[in-house]
């Protein structure tokens, strides 16, 4: 009813836009993603390239689990390699001291992180913004030092010799072997939380990060829905810390310094937030450029730094960002499925 | 017990000194500033500069060599803050809040291993230190130069606050933190606004860089790491983007630190300050003095 | 009108920050699929009376009942729930979220859906969210919204983003919605087509509380109006009632001997259909110097 | 492992920490190997064939450890010449192990290294229970009463703190721990509450920047009984901070050093004449962990994991900078044990082999 | 010579374009009005005269001077002072801070307490919240507040964009009247409202846009009979 005339600026626009744009956009760039996860072995197999792959992949799932809480949710996370701590350090312990193979620990990692997300979230969601980001930092340090005071956890030098996912004489733990259960892993734990983010749970999330007063006026419990977004978000962050044990075979306090949680935010960030193609892509790029930089040796944090300020003054949106689309009407939609079902 | 709040307090004015840019930048731009703790690096390592360029004459008058290279140093320090705004943060300004935080991370790595890359990796040491007599008060030990530091500190603070408060720039600043294009509108040039924000705020950080050396002989290229972090948390405790709540959140920083190693033991400080710091903004969730913004709906 | 059974009822409803008392006793009743409006000067207490039924303000004293509930103090989302849509004065849309995301929001209560649907995109998924994608099309088209529905509404004109959020509302499907302002910004034509779908929404068994500044827009579409001044009630009447009423003239309407005014008020209210026996024609201001 | 080129050069793997918290001692341990590396090859290398150095960088951290490890396997190393946090070190060892690559560790030192008795994992540094022997030996041989001992949370650090504590308590002498957070500058809490005890004895296992600082502190406060440190400390470094006069009269427990090494003087001027600066902590220990590499390698006379780990443990009296060398059966340091130092104008010097 | 003179704008948003060549001027002394539908680039006139938004063809002159890529802070001190859409009020600035930041270019301190002084004669109710948070007053107490917070800067020209909107009847006069005072006083007005009635009431002249050109331009009275407007602005 009302002005017309912003039609025509639209008009056209919206299924459109550049071939490369379509392109990135094309839901076939998943697949994409997995199958060069799924080739790389076969044409780099060294264990150094295994092994920085695996660990790529691992942050990657660290990325994905942060995007949900900070993409999806808003919510600023300074302290989300807790969440990898208390699962690494619950499957290391449960591991090591029942001489169980990694992947029996995984029920009990669930209801620890299920637990760190609730007593962390709990207190601390009623916080906005920086509130929250100094308090979740402070979260983070405080498991980290806690797991460096106790001797449960092994002290400063933590827990080594973490037997791994072989179960009997099946050997699991081949870098390659490994790579892909890894590989495997991640992508679906990666595709579930893309699929939230398209669900009435993703919406709210998204409503929530986007004015949380309004999100209320709909209904939505925001306390409730955020702490979801955490318990998701600590639950995927506990998996990867399985993973992480059983990859290094090794857990320390080191791992879980508050830098880590700054880099996996930074994946988060440059990557695109809320657009979990994009986080995949600034998990790879954040993990691998130590590695990528390894010969210019001390100088190379000198690049990286530079190369974040430039990268993300060329996209502030994120190398990848989120592009708020959809097709205009469901008629349309379909339309074009007759039509092209027409032609075939 | 004296004495732990004197340690407390001491170790806090240094902690207020470097939250208060951190406040500023925060409450104008709403920015994370993590390079912040790298300037006060960078300031005591352009004071160590130029007190070994002063050479000789350091030995004789070491108090006014001090106070120049805290000039030079806040001038340089200051600068490289303003530098910093207009390459890495300006261009993002209408970008969302976390892109800067990532170029803040950015310029914090470039910072750090430049100066590593520079100076070398080891600690340098000061080529003077503040040696004084040490006064009994009490029973607590206190040195005339922890005074002097003090009352620099506190100078320094009292001068910020009365600047922000009063002067018709700092409540410029306060209108750029809340609407900088209604800011705009009514003149103001933000874009100069916002850089002198960082220049004060990076020179304070430069001061104390500077006061750090001088008082603890030290330096090195990462050591603005950790009091950043500090810093960080003592301006949200004090009620992140206020000025005075930057110092007093320093301070009560400092004296819970104190009190938490004396009586819990260092390896459990952290985790008592933090604690502290959840507990209280779980009761009070917007630190000491922050605004409660009341968003009209 | 045939008697209606109450649906809200508001008792007493005190709010103040500070010293302001910013609503200071304020008793109204809303029937089932009445029109409401809510009128004042500025500062009157409106909003803040919304906030309060609502449950963005938690009042100082009073009573909200919501259908035999006593809703007052609740969390917000549970005043959402127990049946209450709003729309706000300055829009709050979720703005990165697209036109269509924007009205799903509305029907989050809905359900159909859980978090294991979703990541193994089960049939009852997929259907659901077809569901959810046709009905935000209906909510449009109901609004008479004719812009783009897949952009991120922070892309649209202010009027069309004032339809989005009125869409929305409705999809929240509640017995009462709560109308801040809708017509603000709107030109004339604009606003005659908001007065069509207040009573389009009213057919659908909605109860409407609108506040509204627009004089002609309030006296052609309200049942009732409440009129608010300093936080207190100073009347509560029929349309042709409050316009004659002295005190409400005296406070928000302007006095009769302000010629201009009173010829505006009844050229719009002669414009939306209303009788009035005070029309004068206004006299444009002069041209100025040259 | 062995997989170099049967003439090509022959890779010497060396993780060190060149970036994060502990960069200082990187290029410390990078330059004793490298001058090893270059006295052997002029020398005419070994088995007739070159060495080459692949040092890279584990930042202290496990996970960039890993990768590092990863990589000098993958680049050819035949045997691992670095390790310097242990904690970062622990979870390489998986890695050299697979790829049967001996490990001469020449700086890291946890007991947790050893404890997983992994046949190719050999310490050229003492360990830290070593080192508390030394510690308590010498508090007790001084007569202290009241000993308070500060670490700073790190594992190498509250290793030695643990164990010194324990032997001394045992002994029936008072201990007050208490830790710091590294990374800071002011200690003042952690000095009030040592000095809350009026020990007779302070002992510092942390690194030397902190130490500097610490030992600074407590002098300011008044404290004039004996301070000692811990060999992370040992380093010129530490008087630097603390200041020469009050550095004067300091202790610490060490292993070996060219500084306490008669005749070792030509080597400072050779490292300084190489490397425009003066050795410093865990050059030494690279150093000879690669001579003693090229010897094992010359032994076994093959690049061949299992041949040099049997060499290694055949060696019985080369000479390296802590004395002459034979492992144990848990393939630690036998002889050459931890000694005394005292700071003595501005230098550390030998107070006391403890024999 | 014009005071504000447009030829032949055009603005861009990204992609979108939201001005197609707009020619308009202001002369010293005037009241004029530009009215248009939602989305009309009205707004976007305004911006690009304050300097918020720059032209991408087409140039902007004020007292001949050319702004067209002026910085905001110069064309304010030039004397050119845009009162925004949605107010933009300091939210947690007082009241009075909110006065004092319009005179942010003013360095004389007794100028700005005359026209201080001035504000508060003109809207009384200010002076009353002068402590009150910005951000709590209500739609009509803010509107009052941005159009104050401008005189503070001694315009010579104003332009509000939408006074009315959300205003009370009484309000709407009372603002209309505030705005014939101050141009009364000497300031050229440039008004904005979708309230065609109560705009064209006090203006001299004005001018519609559609669609980011102008369409019709006239006097006020000419308008106001002009039945194209009066079938899609004023209503039968
Ligand atoms: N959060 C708050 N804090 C302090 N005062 C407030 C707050 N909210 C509203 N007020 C005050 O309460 C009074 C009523 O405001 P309200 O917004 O309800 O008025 P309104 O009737 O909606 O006016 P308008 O028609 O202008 O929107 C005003 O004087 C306002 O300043
Ligand atoms: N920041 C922006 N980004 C993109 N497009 C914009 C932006 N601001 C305005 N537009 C578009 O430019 C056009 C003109 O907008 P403008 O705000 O000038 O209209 P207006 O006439 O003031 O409308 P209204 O009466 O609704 O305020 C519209 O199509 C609008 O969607
Ligand atoms: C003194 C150092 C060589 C100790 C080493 N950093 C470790 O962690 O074991
Ligand atoms: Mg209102
Ligand atoms: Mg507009």
């Amino acid at each position: 009813m009302f002005a017309k005339l912003k039609q025509q600026s639209f008009a056209g626009k919206a299924s459109d836009g550049n071939p490369l744009t379509r392109l990135l956009n094309s839901k076939y760039m998943g697949w994409v993603g997995l199958g060069i996860a799924l080739v790389a072995p076969l044409i780099i197999a060294t264990n150094y390239a295994l092994n920085i792959m695996t660990t790529a992949l691992i942050f990657v799932l660290l990325a994905a689990g942060l995007n949900i809480v900070v993409g999806y949710c808003g919510l600023l996370d300074l302290g989300y390699v807790a969440f990898m701590a208390v699962g690494a350090y619950t499957a290391g312990i449960i591991a090591k001291s029942f001489e169980l193979p990694l992947l029996f620990t995984v029920p009990a990692v669930m209801v620890m992180t299920i637990l760190a997300g609730l007593i962390i979230g709990a207190p601390t969601l009623r916080l906005r913004s920086d509130y929250l980001a100094i308090v979740t930092l402070g979260f983070g340090e405080i498991i980290r030092i806690t797991a460096n005071n106790l001797t449960i956890t092994g002290g400063p030098s933590g827990i080594y010799g973490i037997p791994g996912f072989s179960i009997g004489d099946l050997d699991l733990d081949q870098p390659v072997i490994f790579y892909y259960i890894t590989a495997i892993v991640v992508s679906l734990l990666v595709l579930a939380a893309a699929r939230l983010s398209k669900s009435r749970l993703g919406r709210a999330w998204r409503c929530i990060r986007e004015d949380e007063d309004a999100a209320e006026a709909m209904g939505i419990h925001t306390y409730k829905v955020k702490l979801l977004a955490y318990i998701f978000g600590a639950v995927w962050g506990g998996l990867a810390g399985v993973l992480f044990a059983a990859h290094l075979s090794a857990v320390s306090p080191k791992s879980f310094v508050f830098l880590q949680s700054a880099l996996i935010l930074m994946a988060v960030v440059l990557g695109g937030m809320g657009n979990m193609k994009g986080v995949v892509v600034g998990a790879v790029f954040i993990s691998l450029m130590p590695e990528i930089f390894r010969d210019l040796s001390e100088y190379r944090y000198v690049f990286f730094g530079l190369l974040l300020i430039v990268v993300m003054i060329i996209r502030p949106q994120g190398v990848w960002p989120t592009r708020n689309r959809e097709p205009e009407r469901m008629e349309d939609v379909m339309d074009a499925k007759i039509v092209q079902e027409a032609r075939a | 017990m004296l004495q732990l709040i004197w340690d407390g307090l001491f170790v806090g004015s240094f902690y207020a000194l470097i939250a208060l840019g951190y406040s500023m930048v925060y409450g104008i731009i709403k920015l994370l500033n993590f390079a912040h703790g790298d300037l006060y690096m960078l300031g005591a390592f352009i004071g160590f500069t130029t007190l070994t360029a002063m050479g000789g004459v350091t030995a004789s008058m070491s108090i006014v060599a001090l106070l120049i290279t805290m000039m030079v140093s806040m001038l340089l320090t200051g600068g490289m803050g303003v530098f910093i705004e207009r390459v890495a943060y300006r261009p993002l300004r209408n970008s969302p809040r976390l892109a800067v935080l990532i170029t803040a991370v950015g310029a914090s790595f470039t910072l750090e291993y430049s100066v590593a890359a520079i100076a070398g990796p080891n600690p340098r040491v000061f080529p003077i230190r503040l040696e004084s007599d040490t006064l009994n008060f009490f029973g607590a030990r206190i040195t005339i130069a922890q005074l002097v530091l003090v009352g620099i500190a506190i100078l320094l603070m009292v001068a910020l606050n009365a600047y922000i408060t009063r002067s018709s720039v700092g409540r410029a600043m306060r209108a750029i933190a809340l609407d900088p294009k209604g800011a705009l509108l009514m003149g103001i040039n933000v874009n100069s606004v916002i850089a002198r924000t960082f220049f004060i705020g990076s020179a304070l950080a430069g001061a104390a860089g500077v006061m750090a050396g001088a008082y603890y002989g030290k330096i090195e290229f990462l050591m603005g790491f950790v009091i950043g972090l500090k810093a960080f948390t003592a301006a949200v405790i004090g009620g992140i983007g206020n000025i005075k709540g930057a110092m007093l959140g320093g301070m009560l920083l400092g004296l819970l630190e104190a009190f938490g190693s004396h009586f819990l033991g260092g390896e459990w400080r952290d985790v008592f300050t933090f604690s502290v710091l959840i507990l209280f903004l779980s009761l009070k969730p917007t630190g000491i003095l922050g605004e409660r913004v009341t968003e009209r709906v | 009108m045939t008697e209606r059974n109450v649906l809200l009822e508001v008792k007493d409803l005190k709010i103040q920050f500070g010293g302001v008392k910013a609503v200071d006793g304020l008793s109204f009743t809303v029937h089932e699929q009445e029109i409401v409006s809510v009128i004042g000067p500025n500062g009157a207490g409106k909003t803040s009376a919304f906030n309060c039924i609502s449950g963005f303000y938690k009042p100082t004293s009073g009573n909200i009942i919501l259908q035999g509930t006593d809703i007052t103090g609740w969390r917000t989302a549970n005043i959402a729930k127990a049946g209450i849509a709003r729309t706000f004065q300055n829009l709050r849309l979720f703005p990165d979220l697209t036109v269509l995301d924007n009205v799903r929001a509305g029907m989050h209560l809905y359900g159909g859906q859980n978090f294991l649907d979703a990541i193994l995109h089960t049939p009852r998924f997929k259907r659901n969210e077809r569901f959810l994608t046709d009905e935000a099309h209906r909510w449009l088209d109901f609004v008479g919204y004719e812009g783009p529905r897949g952009v991120s509404v922070s892309n649209l004109a202010y009027g069309q983003q004032r339809l989005v959020e009125i869409a929305r509302a409705l999809a929240r499907k509640t017995p009462l919605i709560l109308l801040d302002e809708p017509g603000a910004g709107l030109n004339h034509g604009e606003k005659a087509q908001l007065l069509d779908l207040v009573r389009r929404i009213q057919a659908l068994g909605m109860a409407v509380v609108l506040i509204e500044h627009d004089m002609g827009l309030v006296m052609e579409v309200s049942e009732r109006i409440v009129v608010l001044n300093f936080g207190k009630e100073i009347a509560d009447g029929l349309p042709a009632d409050i316009k004659a009423n002295p005190a409400v003239i005296e406070a928000y309407l302007g006095r009769d001997d302000d010629e201009e005014e009173a010829a505006q008020i009844a050229a719009d209210a002669t414009q939306f259909g209303i009788g009035t026996s005070a029309i004068r024609t206004q006299k444009p201001r002069k041209e100025g110097k040259e | 492992g062995g997989s170099s080129d049967e003439d090509g050069p022959i890779k010497f793997g060396m993780l060190a920490p060149l970036t994060g918290s502990e960069a200082a001692v990187g290029p410390f341990m990078k330059n004793g190997a490298q001058m090893a590396v270059d006295e052997i090859n002029e020398a005419g290398g070994v088995l007739g064939r070159q060495i080459e150095l692949d040092v890279q960088d584990e930042a202290c951290d496990p996970v960039a450890a890993v990768a590092a490890a990863n990589k000098v396997v993958s680049n050819g190393a035949v045997v691992s010449v670095g390790g310097y946090c242990s904690g970062a070190t622990l979870p390489t060892l998986p890695v050299f192990e697979k790829a049967n690559i001996p490990m001469l560790i020449p700086a890291a030192n946890s007991e947790d290294l050893v404890n997983e008795g992994l046949k190719n994992v050999f310490m050229v540094n003492a360990t830290g229970s070593q080192q508390a022997d030394a510690a308590a030996k010498y508090i007790e041989k001084v007569g202290a009463k009241n000993v308070a001992i500060i670490d700073d949370t790190t594992s190498y650090s509250t290793d030695i703190a643990k164990a010194t504590a324990e032997l001394l308590k045992e002994k029936g002498v008072e201990v007050q721990s208490s830790s710091v957070t590294p990374g800071e500058s002011d200690y003042s809490s952690a000095v009030n509450k040592a000095l809350s005890i009026t020990p007779d004895f302070i002992y510092w296992t942390g690194y030397f920047q902190e130490g500097g600082l610490i030992l600074n502190q407590v002098r300011q406060a008044g404290y004039t009984n004996p301070y000692m440190v811990g060999d992370g400390s040992v380093s010129p470094t530490l008087i630097e901070i603390a200041g020469a006069d009050v550095a004067e009269g300091a202790l610490a427990t060490m292993t070996q050093t060219p500084d306490t090494i008669k005749g070792a003087e030509d080597w400072i001027a050779n490292y300084t004449e190489q490397f425009g600066s003066e050795p410093g902590p865990y050059s030494t220990q690279s150093y000879d962990a690669v001579r003693i590499a090229a010897h094992a390698i010359e032994e076994a006379g093959s690049t061949d994991g299992d041949k040099i780990i049997e060499a290694l443990e055949a060696i019985d009296g080369f000479e390296i900078f802590s004395g002459p060398l034979k492992f144990t059966d848990r393939h630690t340091l036998s002889v050459g044990g931890f000694q005394i130092l005292v700071v003595e104008n501005g230098a550390f010097v030998l107070k006391d082999n403890l024999q | 010579m014009a005071m504000l003179e447009f030829t032949d704008v055009d603005v861009h948003y990204g992609q979108v374009q939201a001005l197609r060549g707009i020619s308009l001027s202001v002369e010293e002394g005037e009241i004029v009005a530009l009215l248009g539908n939602n989305g009309a680039g009205k707004s976007t006139t305004l911006s690009a005269a304050s300097g918020l938004a720059h032209p991408s063809a087409g140039t902007i002159t004020f007292n001949g001077k050319d702004i067209s890529q002026g910085k905001p802070w110069d064309i304010v001190a030039d004397g050119l002072v845009h009162v925004p859409e949605g107010r933009r009020i300091f939210s947690t600035l007082s009241v009075l801070e909110n006065l004092q930041i319009g005179g942010f270019l003013v360095k004389d301190k007794t100028l700005i307490n005359k026209r201080m002084k001035r504000v508060f004669e003109l809207l009384p109710l200010l002076e009353q919240r002068k402590s009150q948070q910005g951000g709590t007053l209500s739609g009509g107490e803010q509107q009052m507040l941005a159009i104050g917070r401008a005189l503070i800067a001694g315009p010579k020209m104003l332009m509000l964009d939408e006074p009315s909107m959300g205003l009370a009847p009484l309000i709407v006069t009372a603002v209309m009247e505030v705005i014939r005072e101050v141009n009364e006083q000497g300031t050229t007005v440039l008004l904005v409202e979708q309230n065609a009635r109560a705009a064209l009431k006090v203006t001299h002249r004005g001018y519609v846009l559609e669609n980011g050109v102008t369409t019709v331009t006239g006097t006020a009275a000419e308008l106001i009979n002009d039945p194209r407007i009066v079938e899609a602005y004023l209503g039968a």
